[in-house]
């Protein structure tokens, strides 16, 4: 059947995460975003809602299943929070998540777990790499297998968190195709160099990595012999960061509505121009369509069927969706768009953002 | 209750030999119908008419009992759609009747707007027709020669704003019979009702002018009433094999029983006759969204696949950078129908649900008129001098698709109702 | 300097093309469409405008110089009158300009001559192919000399008025390079088949034509040894097609803007409500910009510029905005724009063509 | 007359210095200004400086001529800008600015607001003011420190909606003064102007609240003046060099003299003082569309360079199928801009030639602001994940291109006046 409501599980969350959306990164992404920090007490909030522990098998410590519907949903309250913030929290996923769906058996054991308790997980993802064409199935970092190691070489960026992290999942290229190797911390050769910033998500503090003759044991390549589907973990990666963008253009249109009810000018809110108010009816409809878009994704994706080009349909039309309704937002608020005492600019730039950040969501 | 998307299996099976009707018998006869404007389908009306009998008659059993127990004073029940009972808690009506659309629209557009049935003069009938009207307006849908039904509510000089309609209905006591004058266009398949079949117009008529909407009332006409004339039948851009007819009411004296519902002209909030038209739109559009979405999935299909003889491959798993413009665009044209056919989707499950979905209504309306205005125009031109050409039928899905952004309203009028649904407006407060 | 005044040649000319736009061809331009013919009066009368001659020197008979510039500016007002008529009246210069232009000495005194006579002379030219990828620098259709001879074999479609033709001018494919080649019409092995129905321009009838081993002598390779330089033609054709989008434009537009300020809806004209009204202003700037890079191409063409990058920019925006802006007249009319009793339709179904029309103007 | 298309041989003359500072002087800071938002360019500003005062000798010169023939009776003179008396009948300085402009924007458009100048200010002041007024307010752009100019309309109620304006004057006739009481927001170069220099702010005020549009009058206010205050300044998304402040008018006195022009409300279509400020807008306007187009450059040319350098070439001669998206959008990128880019030149040499072009500067603005927009959004696109970071500058040349769509009346408010315009309609008939 074709349904569109959560089942009340589900319901449950997305109100839980909205509330702490609401309640904790609301009030405080725009000092995130201008100090670039985020307050040790905020993440571990965040980390108590329990989102990641509820996607791992209660054999390594969590207290639920994947599904990527779940982490759709309550990514889209997390989105329309703050997109900078959810980055920074979520970060532990980008190492977690990529193990629970291809670790060996081993490799769930010995991490896993460390992503069961109460401390919120020093572990992040490196995949991004500082070039304008990206493409995470022709990366120009090199894995090579030397002897019972595994030898990695090349840059990369967008690195959350990598200067506190105590384990680096790391994409390389090897015989042609991705793979990722956990890479701890105090590796040598690995060097986290400085941080990098981006248009948006200044909350996010990211950095540049570089990797120079970086040696792991060959039981650090995830999945063992059998390696990583790259396709899926960017199927689950384009889903989740459809999920943000929807929260993010929602978070717009709720504020441009609000703002053109309230805003008078010639005598009447500007609401009530059809300029105006049908730039917000086209936006409900494009964030309506893309949250149905996310929606079967995730479903196929959680029911076995192929999601591949749902999520990269999906993934394409949110990007463009995103971009379009922040920007709105920002025209609707005219010059007050433009000034930081409204958060709108701040969206248009987390919007532009979604296009270039393959790989940077796992959930 | 939970998320869900997976097509039925009832509705797969039911949609196999729709698939073979539109494959087999819509298609092959497609530009021939285009090019002789006023001709009929008459293989494919004779083939769907056993089918659309059967559907009739179900129909029209359910609405005699409903009917029934309303006039018991089962009050209640008694407002139309919207509280109809049904035993099966989550039907799949409307879903089902979307999936048939939107292949029979993949099949020919024009061709299934021929579909003989009751349409949306049965619609009104069966909304808050008697006992009484159910059988004598809606038995012949199930038996004897294929017929029509029709809506006429557009005037000339009333096209969205369906409140400033001039057509009169006056009471003539003597005869105990209503007398319609005025002018009726843009009716869809009003010949096929009143002239080529003994189908019936539902025609929409002020008892009271100066009672704006409220004043406004659905009258049947059948064929062959005297003063019930078919003016020009419209030549048009697409949807040819349609009729989209213009009536001329003349005196036309009808019964009286032949009024749909209250004679009363209530204002204020409760002038349902009005609004219950508008209901009918929650229904309509997202079939109007349907059809667009068959047309514009012939349109990208066809030019997927054909290009892909050409050894152009669509590639869903590379950056958008490594893609040529042509896969660019079938992917964008792929998005932009699921887009459309999603919201489609969830204002159908609503309807189905007996859920409020005006707002979903229209945004999958606005959304599939100007997706699919696009897909086909994308169409055409990725086809080149061939596509542009009568030689393949890319060029007719453009000029079909196009009527999906205009009737049922226009993206415009649909954008509005968005528009005001969002802001909680009026439509003093949103013109 | 810049400056956007026609001088008072130009002003004239332009005053005439539309006065025979307006007073023959808007008269006339539906029943042309349904019937599929234009009555011989009529052509003889756009023939008597003088526009070709107008194009070609003194010494060969006409009484003018070529300049891309004007016949822009009335190509403008020929497509705000009606594309297929113009289209069929234009057909003579797809034969005689590039023999204009690229003509040996002796190719131009036999052929141009034939152009600056009473009658509507009977030439054409085939360059369209039908396939669905057309790229006139790659002809399917190709040439081989044999001898003194070149052998000709190809398809070609959208070859206006070949039926009644006494010569065609047809491109093809030689050693790599588009070349074109005088075929009189009598040339054995030269097919001329079906008319071709094309969405719009029903007013002109145009043919589908097959080469089975044509042959012509090596004197009607058009600019004998030197040849043609295509680039420079499809940039003709491609500043002629431009301008007449933009005269096809208009007509939307101003047809649209009419009936707004005409068609009354919940007790105001419609062009009251921003939706439409800004509509209609997109598609005035639109309109007015186009015109503006149609002008500066064929400036630059005029003054020995390097016109091909004006040229390509140039069409395709006109391409994307004809069909913009007569598919924004149709949606403005509503059901009435979508009935043959109202142009618009018509205007719809041409502004789809000029995407798919490179090289069936040139003037 | 005839048509052309030729940069002038003195305009490319001129701007070829331009072009080195935007360059060597301009670029090289970009990053950093944009980083530290309210440090001034300073390298820039003294660069400049010489340069424009000599502008505004020639232009106070000038002024002073023709308002002493004014003063003199010469009434065919008086009525500000449009019938300035002109000795170059094909006059080329307001192409030469806004090539200028252009070219700078190019190199920053936030660090080329910081010129310093008279700018909207000293234009105001040059249309109606007096030899005295001229005098007293210009000669200080000609000469000693750097000084900056600026026009304060905008009032927190009161964004597009000029004629709300609630800043009030009131005459004091003991002390024949002018008070001054009200807010005033996003006035660029405000603090430069009346706190970092010996600057100027021509402030917009109200004589008479119930009098509307023809109530408004100019007043300046020199730098020092108690009850002028700076309030906050903006921090913005883009444009951080340059500043946008907030003044505070407390009760500030200012002589009688600093009115600009006539005291007199004249009600009706003679309230000359607010449709002049609305008329300078036919200036500016183009002058925004083409710092927009300069940005858009930066940002096409940027992206066009590091992807030839990939060996992604544009092809201007192959049919759009043969493209990749990237090439295609490249080539819409250089389309759109020069779309633009044409209109704008269109406006600006109807100004040059003293005629009628509101229509056309609204149509440059509008078209201006949505290109650059769209062109700036899709350079970060094009430059993936080095354009996202604030590594190169396609990020921030997407954050200051936004303005554009916004000040001097944001792209709505321009489509409004054209549509207006090409309807024949009045502000009562399309609101």
């Amino acid at each position: 059947m074709y349904s569109f409501d959560m089942n009340s599980e589900q319901k449950m969350l997305v109100e839980t995460v909205h509330r702490f959306a609401e309640q904790k990164m609301r009030p405080f992404y725009r000092e995130a975003e201008e100090s670039r920090a985020i307050p040790a007490a905020l993440v571990q909030t965040g980390w108590e809602l329990g989102l990641l522990p509820g996607s791992i098998e209660a054999t390594y410590g969590g207290f639920g299943e994947y599904s990527a519907l779940t982490s759709a949903l309550y990514l889209e309250e997390m989105g329309w929070g703050d997109v900078g913030i959810s980055l920074h929290l979520l970060t532990p996923n980008l190492f977690a998540i990529p193990i629970a769906l291809f670790g060996t058996k081993q490799q769930k054991e010995t991490y896993l777990t460390l992503f069961c308790e109460e401390e919120f997980p020093k572990a992040t993802a490196a995949i991004i790499e500082p070039v304008i064409q990206f493409d995470p199935a022709e990366l120009a970092t090199t894995a090579e297998k030397v002897g019972d190691n595994y030898v990695l070489n090349g840059s990369k960026t967008f690195v959350p968190l990598a200067k506190t992290a105590e384990w680096l999942l790391v994409y390389a290229r090897e015989n042609g195709l991705t793979q990722a190797f956990i890479v701890p911390n105090a590796t040598p050769g690995l060097d986290i160099g400085e941080s990098v910033t981006m248009m948006g998500v200044h909350a996010l503090t990211s950095y540049q990595v570089n990797l120079d003759n970086v040696t792991v044991p060959k039981e650090n390549r995830l999945g063992g012999l059998k390696g990583i589907r790259l396709n899926r973990l960017l199927t689950v990666s384009r889903i989740g960061l459809a999920a943000l963008a929807v929260g993010q253009a929602r978070a717009a249109y709720e504020y441009a509505l609000q703002y053109a009810k309230e805003r008078v000018a010639f005598g009447e809110p500007i609401a009530q121009r059809q300029s105006i108010a049908f730039m917000l009816a086209n936006m409900r409809i494009e964030i309506e369509a893309t949250r149905l878009m996310v929606w079967e994704a995730a479903y196929k994706l959680d029911n076995q069927e192929d999601a591949t080009k749902a999520a990269v349909l999906t993934k394409q039309y949110a990007d463009k969706m995103v971009l379009e309704v922040t920007d709105g937002a920002v025209q609707i608020l005219g010059g007050h768009g433009y000034i930081r005492e409204h958060p709108v600019e701040l969206w248009l730039r987390n919007g532009r953002g979604f296009a270039t950040w393959d790989g940077l969501v796992m959930a | 209750m939970s998320i869900e998307f997976k097509i039925p299996e009832a509705i797969e099976k039911q949609l196999q030999p729709v698939r073979s009707v539109a494959e087999n018998v819509m298609r092959p006869e497609s530009r021939q119908l285009d090019d002789n404007e006023h001709a009929r389908p008459v293989k494919f009306v004779h083939m769907m008419w056993p089918q659309m009998q059967q559907m009739e008659l179900a129909n029209l059993e359910a609405a005699l009992t409903r009917a029934q127990k309303s006039s018991n004073g089962d009050e209640s029940q008694k407002n139309g759609p919207d509280n109809k009972p049904r035993s099966d808690r989550a039907s799949i009506a409307n879903l089902s009747l979307v999936y048939m659309i939107e292949m029979l629209s993949w099949g020919d557009a024009g061709v299934y707007l021929c579909i003989p049935s009751s349409a949306l003069g049965g619609a009104a009938i069966n909304a808050v027709g008697t006992p009484e009207q159910l059988e004598r307006f809606l038995r012949r849908f199930t038996e004897g020669e294929p017929k029509w039904g029709a809506m006429a509510m557009t005037e000339p000089q009333a096209g969205s704003d369906t409140s400033n309609i001039q057509t009169t209905a006056t009471f003539d006591p003597q005869t105990n019979e209503w007398i319609l004058n005025g002018q009726k266009i843009f009716c869809t398949s009003g010949k096929l009702a009143l002239e080529e079949s003994k189908g019936l117009v539902v025609v929409w008529a002020t008892v009271d002018k100066q009672a704006g909407r409220a004043g406004m009332k659905p009258f049947v006409v059948e064929a062959g009433t005297p003063g019930a004339l078919i003016g020009k039948v419209e030549e048009k851009l697409g949807i040819r094999a349609s009729d989209t007819a213009q009536i001329i009411l003349d005196n036309c004296r009808i019964p009286a029983e032949n009024l749909l519902g209250n004679a009363e002209v209530k204002t204020g909030p409760s002038s349902q006759g009005f609004k219950g038209a508008m209901r009918t739109f929650d229904a309509t559009r997202p079939i109007v969204a349907a059809s667009a979405i068959g047309i514009g999935r012939a349109a990208f299909e066809y030019t997927r696949d054909l290009l892909a003889k050409q050894g152009i491959r669509m590639d869903y798993d590379k950056p958008r950078w490594k893609l040529t413009t042509v896969q660019a665009d079938l992917l964008e044209m792929e998005a932009q129908l699921h887009a459309a056919w999603l919201l489609t989707l969830k204002a159908t499950a609503l309807l189905d649900a007996k859920q409020e979905n005006q707002l979903e209504s229209s945004m999958c309306k606005v959304k599939a008129g100007k997706a699919v205005t696009w897909v086909t125009q994308k169409a055409v031109e990725l086809l080149g001098p061939l596509g542009y050409s009568t030689e393949l039928l890319a060029e007719k899905w453009l000029r079909d698709a196009k009527i999906n952004d205009i009737y049922e309203g226009t993206g415009q009028i649909n954008t509005l109702i968005v528009a005001r649904t969002i802001l909680g407006y009026s439509r003093t407060e949103l013109k």
